[in-house]
């Protein structure tokens, strides 16, 4: 565990961040969250279907890694990618269209909620095979290593990834060649209903880092600083040509695992004591206290922030569906 | 008999095994706790405990490869892919090792293993999670395919599947776990594998169908009866041993034939039933054989363009009339 | 025009377009030092380095999946799977991933990816290294499916693969590799996909071929012209997209077809063909389609076995002349 | 490194075994020796074709893993599997039969070189799929614990195969769910033309164990006391019902990867500096210096061995093949 240094990296970044810097973080988790809910409420109206995964809980680890990118950096991530395509700098308006199925979509209302994706962005894409993301970062890893370009490849996955064969084959391959990239491993402690330590024979995630010969480091993943401190090591690293690294973010989703589980195989208690971890009361908290925001500049955020779902609502409410006679174009690039 | 949902068809056919054969047992993801994905295993963890209902890492080649394993062992596992999407993680172990065991091995080995699977689209999942397979297990010699649209079959054909000795590729279409029939109480009612049930008699066209496409077929009937065109319904429930007499015998007396199922159009079982009713009975057919599947794409999201995408009894209907 | 084999041939395309495109690469198990399993990308890495032909350890579904990504990255990476036997541990990348993420994420990713991969029997490799995959990829919309017979085609197919931007499987066959022809030495030599060749015209009968079973079609036409069958030959070349104007225009004349194909009968790729056969030509067939291929079984090892599953020239001969 | 311990566990079982069982020993390396010899001399002239993968040099490997097996164990193979499949007790004859592709064959010559199998002998199978048979020998390893059996599994593979995602799933599963089972990577230090060190990322094997929660532990793969005094420990711990091992035995193929790898990969300079570590003439040393068995004693097994080898391939030579109409039965065992 490397706990006690990624608490000191997270104070420092308290420290050294700019004060605009923490509030777009703070802005960021925000977003993802009332963007969350507003999904959820859509969902509810049936506005929304289909499989339906939220990232309410899990903010400090998308906007906390992120965060720590540069906008050319490239991200891939799973099917409960809404808060990672939005840290990303997705307009809310298209994600939430793409959900709702319009042709204004983030892509074009043929992905759905599990597969957003943006090229200019640098946003990958959502995989819905647990696992499938792993060598795509992998591959886009050898591409920038291969035009001995800047970049950094960031793949977001789940503890549930973890006894599948592809995390071992990425994590030997990026390793082999010190290829590019950041494996943020998001362990909410839960693969559907299965408990972490149900699935895998090691509970400490970042363990498996050590034969791959790369750093594997456990940060608290309700601290979008700690995330952030310890992503920018390994971003570092990796683009210093140095290879990849293993994160284990540990982090809780507030909501079961998609919008039809009744999330009946863990207790109120630990929900509790996890909502409690809130990572934007968190951060809220380190503002207002330690760096002496004041409470409305934040309340200012969440309006602004609020407003910006609302306009996305409308647009994704008013967008055309895309038609049926295009249907079948675009099964493939060529001809 | 009981009118009980394909689901409930289908956890009783597993509870009667369980009880029946101290050798069976199921493995899956979130099979135990949870229940199923779909619920197929619900309940069935309190009864029988964690040896014989197992809840597995997200590892589909091993899960299947384990199951091979345990099969050659003695043991009779019944594996649940989440869906047949993932199963695709799994296709080494499904047609390099358990369709060849027995034969390459000269006989010695076998593999009596039940893969059951849940596949098929109209949940607006996407891409990734809205396919229908059958067609690469179909072309693979060493398994059976078995793909039941009646809760009465789901229940008959699962039990044969675990009673028998060879791999079962055995596929539930998502749209179908809560459409209700009338189910057998029987301990020992079997549906044997390879027999086609006419579903219908009629004396215009055969609508050759299984899985979901069934019910698309007789809704269809329904509707072409009202055209004035007899439609005679057929379900394969099973591709693997194909039927092909009972098709057959009623393009003898009907001269068209379309058939109907959900996977692509391309490549799909349909080629193969289709192929296979000309070969026995061009002389017959005032018609070429009419494929209605899926449209060869991706599946989209969008409700809309998911729905133009699958086969539906409109589809059907509308060859039909252009037929005659 | 040289007179070189197949593989050279494979390995000229190669060259060319290594040197031709900066982004193209080549990705595989053994492609470098050991110049290929089959001698393919024999003498590239010492002209190229190992950044364009770089070995890998055996991880087919991440290897698979790093060529997406790679392509997905800007390159256009060649990656070679040992054999397509162990192209099915890379089923999901190729399936739910390389397939579908043009199309799923609205036309702005695209993945254009080379997967070649030799197959076929005939060597006595037994079960799980004599298998011919190419129907799955066939049933698989978002793959180009292409699949070479004669040397000039190799060369040209492959170059025009690297060149387009779909995901392309391109399949080779074990036994063409030492084949000899004349090969246009020209570095812009494109053979389009979608265009079937006709590479013995006859008035009798029309065999559609295609990989290895091109030259048991040809040795059987010569063999039925000794029976006085005029025969004519159609090599398809690519499966994905399929020319069915031009195997359409020969029946029409000849009125019957033979589908060689070296897959297992049921299901497989011949089963497409001949449905499409009879969807585009039902009338002017004067017999049902016949479909030569291999037996329903796994690849035995002994040999007298192993040519008894294969599909051979007698094969094609004893039904065409059953036909006449 | 665990090699100081195991060469202690090696001198122990020399000194503790009684001579028969030494000589057992040794006998089964001869058998598997003189056995691939054969089997090379037979494809030169055409009687064996197809693929053939040789394990002359492995030998201490294959006989002292399955020599601390009871032979109710199971055993599941790779493509290079003549080695373990002799080791486990089949008949040469039916063996070499098989590689003639004769009926009388241990898979009735539907198998070949690559497919031996005898459910007999708990032999389960040689696979030629990289990494194919750890998933089930994982499934055996249930199987047994299942029926509460007292039966362990020995699973043989290649160093090729740790880059494979099988393995991991494989070692996850039997961890977690404490089954019985002992994994034994041959390191030979090439798949193929492929040096370890450019395929893993990780060159000491033994240490992907840790992360599984499994021992896990290098030993010489020439020193056939040494494999047996490890595979000792770990089939007790598995037999105990405490789960599985790694063990790593590293080793050298004396010949090509196959019968048609001309292994110009390699220098001849390595080559003898392992046929000097011959696993045979090793043991033999010992048995000589250290035990005093006498030579002849040692030639009389190797003479008897010979004669063995020459019945094999006159039965092989004289079976008949299998008949032709036999061909599409057995594709289903029902029915
Ligand atoms: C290969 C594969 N197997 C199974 C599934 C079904 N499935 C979807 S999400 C999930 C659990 C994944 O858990 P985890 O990786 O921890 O991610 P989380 O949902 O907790 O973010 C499963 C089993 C799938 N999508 N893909
Ligand atoms: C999945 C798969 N990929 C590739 C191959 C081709 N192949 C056969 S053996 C081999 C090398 C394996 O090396 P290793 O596991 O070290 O075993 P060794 O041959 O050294 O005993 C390869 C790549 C295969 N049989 N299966
Ligand atoms: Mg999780
Ligand atoms: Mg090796």
């Amino acid at each position: 565990m490397a706990l006690e240094r990624d608490k000191h990296t997270a104070q420092r970044a308290l420290l050294t961040l700019h004060e605009a810097q923490l509030l777009e973080l703070y802005r960021r988790m925000v977003l993802i969250r009332q963007f969350e809910e507003k999904t959820a409420e859509m969902y509810a109206r049936g506005k929304i279907t289909g499989f339906c995964h939220l990232y309410a809980g899990e903010e400090a680890v998308a906007v906390g890694a992120i965060y720590a990118l540069y906008d050319k950096d490239y991200v891939v991530s799973t099917y409960r990618e809404h808060g990672h395509c939005l840290a990303k700098g997705a307009d809310p308006k298209v994600v939430m269209a793409e959900l709702f199925g319009k042709v204004t979509g983030i892509s074009k209302g043929r992905g759905g909620s599990m597969h957003l994706f943006d090229q200019d962005l640098r946003f990958m894409g959502g995989y819905a095979i647990v696992g499938g993301g792993l060598p795509i970062a992998t591959g886009l890893g050898l591409s920038v290593q291969y035009n001995e370009g800047p970049e950094v490849v960031c793949c977001f996955f789940g503890d549930g990834a973890l006894p599948q064969g592809a995390f071992h084959e990425s994590l030997n391959m990026a390793s082999l060649w010190k290829l590019p990239v950041v494996f943020v491993c998001e362990n909410n402690f839960y693969g559907m209903g299965t408990l972490v330590q149900n699935a895998i024979c090691q509970e400490e995630l970042y363990r498996f880092a050590q034969p791959y010969k790369m750093p594997g480091v456990r940060v608290d993943g309700m601290d979008v600083l700690e995330v952030y401190g310890a992503t920018m090591e390994a971003v570092a690293r990796a683009r210093e040509g140095d290879g990849p690294s293993l994160i284990e973010a540990v982090t809780y989703r507030f909501r079961g695992h998609s919008m039809s589980d009744p999330v009946e195989y863990r207790s109120k208690r630990e929900e509790r004591i996890w909502q409690e971890r809130d990572p934007i009361k968190n951060l809220r908290r380190k503002l207002t206290v330690e760096r002496h925001v004041a409470e409305g500049r934040l309340g200012e955020i969440e309006a602004e922030v609020a407003r910006q779902i609302d306009d996305a609502v409308k647009f994704a409410d008013e967008s055309p569906e895309p038609s049926v006679e295009e249907l079948g174009k675009g099964v493939y690039a060529g001809s | 008999m009981a009118r009980i949902s394909y689901r409930e068809a289908l956890n009783a056919a597993l509870r009667e095994e369980l009880d029946r054969d101290e050798r069976v047992f199921i493995m899956g993801e979130e099979v135990g706790y949870f229940g199923g994905a779909f619920k197929v295993t619900d309940g069935l963890l309190a009864v029988y405990g964690e040896k014989r209902v197992r809840d597995t890492p997200i590892s589909e080649l091993t899960i299947v490869g384990a199951g091979v394993g345990a099969a050659m062992g003695g043991l009779k596992p019944v594996v649940e892919l989440m869906t047949i999407n993932f199963g695709l993680l799994a296709m080494d172990q499904i047609v390099n090792h358990a369709a060849k065991i027995h034969y390459m091995f000269g006989g010695k080995a076998t593999v009596p293993i039940v893969i059951r699977a849940p596949q098929g689209g109209g949940h607006q999942l996407g891409a990734q999670h809205s396919q229908s397979l059958e067609a690469y297990f179909l072309h693979c010699p060493g398994l059976r395919v078995v793909i039941p649209a009646t809760p009465a079959d789901a229940k008959g054909l699962l039990k044969t599947a675990i009673r028998q000795t060879d791999p079962v590729i055995f596929l539930e279409h998502e749209s179908l776990y809560g459409v209700k029939g009338e189910v057998p109480e029987d301990n020992d009612f079997l549906v044997p594998f390879g027999q086609a049930a006419v579903l219908r008699e009629g004396k215009d066209v055969t609508i050759v169908a299984y899985s979901k496409c069934v019910y698309d077929a007789l809704s269809a009937a329904e509707a072409l009866e009202n055209a004035g065109i007899d439609a005679e319904v057929i379900d394969l429930r099973t591709l693997n041993p194909l039927d092909i007499q009972t098709v057959v015998a009623s393009i003898k007396k009907t001269g068209k034939a379309i058939v109907a199922y959900e996977g692509w159009r391309t490549g799909g079982a349909g080629a193969e039933i289709a192929s296979r009713i000309y070969e026995a009975a061009f002389d017959d057919l005032d018609a070429p054989v009419e494929r209605v599947a899926s449209l060869d794409t991706p599946m989209p999201y969008n409700a809309k363009l998911e729905h133009a995408v699958l086969p539906s009894a409109g589809d059907i209907v509308k060859v039909a009339e252009q037929m005659m």
